[in-house]
């Protein structure tokens, strides 16, 4: 699977049709989320084969609709990001070696706060007895209890972008599209008013 | 009576492994789109089909294979469905059949 | 032999890097913003597969609690990565929208098009 | 695609199904994989389907602009008042076990009330977003 | 048990030798058509992966993960389908409505 991950990967940056390089970011994602199910992480997989494969797939053909469909071709070849990316990528694999091994039990990032997790009570308040939480999924547990509060800060994250996809996508563009009968949504008012310049029989054609 | 399921399911899946290996052959080496589609359409639908079988009959009467029944429910319905409109959509755009020039032929000798 | 155990045990960081300087590269090296965006999203998908890589034990099982499983694989990588993905869509789309507006302003999604009309208008 | 009678019929058929799903997924988190999030998206990707195959207008009438803006806004609000409540009830801020008399109860409850709010931001944000993709003219040049 | 073991992993390859044919159609595909119709074929073969797997690890209740599968799969196949409609009638104009 891992081999399937680095070889679509690398078609996604040979390739320069953007159309398939969407597709095969949707592949992209189906294959990484296979694999964190493989590695026991069944509520990320459950995500990332919503979301990446999903969501993002639609909105980058969203966009590819609004803007170009083919990459233009590069007219000077750089080698100096190949030079970076080689350098990273060796100092990288040095920091590697001081790694614990794949799936250790032992590794200091399974010895901390995780068995406390899974002892699946939280700590009272006011010093009492610890009390159990009773719910048999860790992960939500954690996502909702535990870590409660990166949770909001997450969803205020959300929340901040759907706000500024809305102010970015939400009004008119500058331009006036060709044909008034496109236009349909009707939380668009403002455009009528700014269209001084629009024939009284287009205007009413454009709100039915 | 165990063993006897447990021979119907390997022959099920089984089958279904083999004929998955024949559609992606398929999808793999036919010269153009539409007899690719062959190969996927048929290949995943029933291939999909019978491993799902297989692990029903593994899973025996519980909620894992109520979710399996609606799996195998829900891609019995969007495999044909998405076959067809990616037909449709081959045909209206600009790929031409590769054997429709013999079936002109054909038919003009008629 | 440790050598060898070293290598499989260290095999999927690798990996990990490997994707994660494909998107590097992409992001550099390309010229097209949407592309841009694709290889930041790679980027962001190797840093999901070294935090879940982290959080594997052996012999462990998905961590919802049940009786007759003993260990588990550490579920505080899948809480912060699950928060992770989605935070990385509601960015993607910020980013779209950004490109979207850009295409709108320039008329274009490569960049040194985009640096070229600039130095035109100053 | 007026043609498309089977991706209609299949569409109509499918959508009941995918919403039920989705609430399974958010009210189910506690036991299974899922959770808010995972049902968001779900809810949010059967209205995209919707909006696909029957037309942004239909869609905008299903889901009206209004309603959405006020998910947002109301899912983040349910989050951050379940954590005053906790502190109205004598507890920290999102301290669930004082939510019932019941400690564990109180958790259980904190637990769904949350993962509804994130639900309902991550929904109406995930639609929000796509009807503004999907609605905004292509400009020329 | 174990020899249907060995049978569910024996599947379980030949599924992903399929993925790896489908992976690299749409690597190479000619045409968009040939590699909506890879993609969507990987996405099949992968819910039939997670059913698998699930099988394989004595934890089948995982089958919610395959569902999801095959309802995104679906929706992204008729999502692309929609935008090649799109582009290849032209402008946006006509669309939208009626798709």
């Amino acid at each position: 699977m891992l081999a399937f991950l680095v070889v679509t990967a690398i078609a996604i940056v040979r390739l320069r049709n953007l159309f398939a390089v969407v597709m095969l970011s949707g592949a992209y994602s189906l294959i990484a989320a296979t694999i964190f199910v493989i590695l026991d992480a069944v509520d990320v997989a459950f995500t990332e084969a919503a979301v990446g494969a999903g969501i993002t797939t639609v909105l980058l053909l969203g966009t590819l609709v609004l803007t170009d469909r083919e990459e233009k071709a590069p007219k000077t070849r750089n080698y100096w990001p190949l030079g970076v990316v080689l350098l990273t990528g060796a100092a990288l694999v040095y920091a590697t070696l001081d790694m614990p091994n794949f799936a250790d039990p032992n590794a200091p990032a399974n010895r901390h706060v995780a068995p406390r997790y899974l002892a699946d009570t939280v700590p009272q308040h006011p010093s009492g007895a610890p009390v159990k939480v009773g719910v048999p999924n860790v992960v939500t547990s954690i996502l909702a209890s535990y870590r409660g509060y990166d949770t909001l800060g997450e969803v205020t994250v959300i929340f901040t972008a759907g706000i500024g996809v809305l102010l970015l996508l939400g009004t008119p563009a500058r331009k006036e599209a060709p044909d008034p009968t496109k236009r349909k949504a009707p939380a668009r008012k403002r455009p009528n008013r700014r269209k001084p310049e629009a024939k009284p029989g287009e205007t009413a054609e454009g709100s039915p | 009576m165990a063993l006897a399921a447990d021979i119907v399911s390997w022959v099920l899946m089984g089958s279904g492994a083999i004929l998955a290996l024949i559609a992606g052959l398929g999808v793999l080496r036919l010269p153009d789109v539409f007899t690719r589609m062959h190969a996927a359409g048929i290949g995943d639908t029933l291939a999909a089909g019978l491993i799902l079988g297989g692990l029903m009959v593994q899973g025996g009467f519980s909620l894992v294979t109520i979710k399996l029944i609606f799996v195998f429910l829900l891609l019995q319905m969007t495999s044909p469905t998405s076959t067809h409109a990616l037909a449709k959509a081959a045909l209206t755009g600009r790929v031409k059949p590769k054997l429709a020039d013999e079936l002109e032929a054909e038919r003009s000798k008629r | 032999m440790d050598v060898l155990d070293r290598v499989l045990g260290l095999y999927n960081y690798w990996i990990v890097i490997v994707l994660m300087m494909v998107g590097f590269y992409v992001v550099m090296a390309s010229r097209n913003l949407i592309k841009k965006i694709i290889g930041l999203s790679i980027f962001q998908t190797s840093v999901f597969l070294l935090y879940i890589s982290v959080g594997k034990v052996r012999g462990g099982s998905a961590p919802i609690l049940d009786k007759a499983i003993e260990t588990y694989s550490n579920p505080l990588p899948h809480v912060l990565i699950l928060t992770a993905i989605v935070v990385g869509v509601a960015t993607t789309a910020l980013g779209l929208a950004f490109v979207v507006r850009i295409k709108e302003a320039y008329g274009t999604t490569e960049e040194d098009e985009i640096h070229k009309q600039d130095e035109r208008s100053d | 695609m007026k043609h498309h009678f089977i991706l209609r019929v299949i569409a109509k058929f499918a959508i009941p199904f995918i919403l039920l799903y989705a609430l399974y997924v958010q009210f189910h988190g506690d036991f299974g994989p899922g959770g808010g999030f995972q049902a968001g998206v779900i809810f949010a990707a059967a209205f995209i389907l919707y909006a696909l195959i029957f037309g942004m207008e239909k869609a905008r009438h299903a889901a009206p602009s209004a309603a959405i803006r006020l998910g947002i806004a109301l899912g983040v609000l349910i989050y951050a008042g379940t954590g005053v409540a906790g502190i109205l009830l004598g507890g920290k801020f999102l301290d669930y076990s004082v939510l019932a008399h019941d400690p564990t109860h109180g958790q259980h409850l904190g637990i769904l009330i949350v993962e509804f709010g994130v639900g309902l931001t991550v929904a109406s944000v995930m639609i929000a977003v796509f009807f503004a993709f999907a609605s905004r003219p292509r400009s020329e040049g | 048990m174990s020899s249907t073991t060995s049978v569910i992993a024996a599947v379980t390859i030949a599924v992903l030798v399929v993925m790896a044919m489908a992976l690299a159609r749409a690597i190479i595909g000619p045409t968009v058509y040939d590699r909506i119709l890879a993609v969507n074929m990987f996405g099949t073969k992968t819910v039939l992966i997670i059913a698998l797997v699930g099988f394989l690890d004595n934890r089948p209740d995982f089958l919610d993960i395959s569902l999801l599968y095959a309802l995104i799969n679906f929706i992204g196949t008729i999502a692309v389908l929609k935008f090649l409609r799109y582009g290849d009638l032209g402008r946006a104009s006509d669309e939208e409505g009626d798709i």
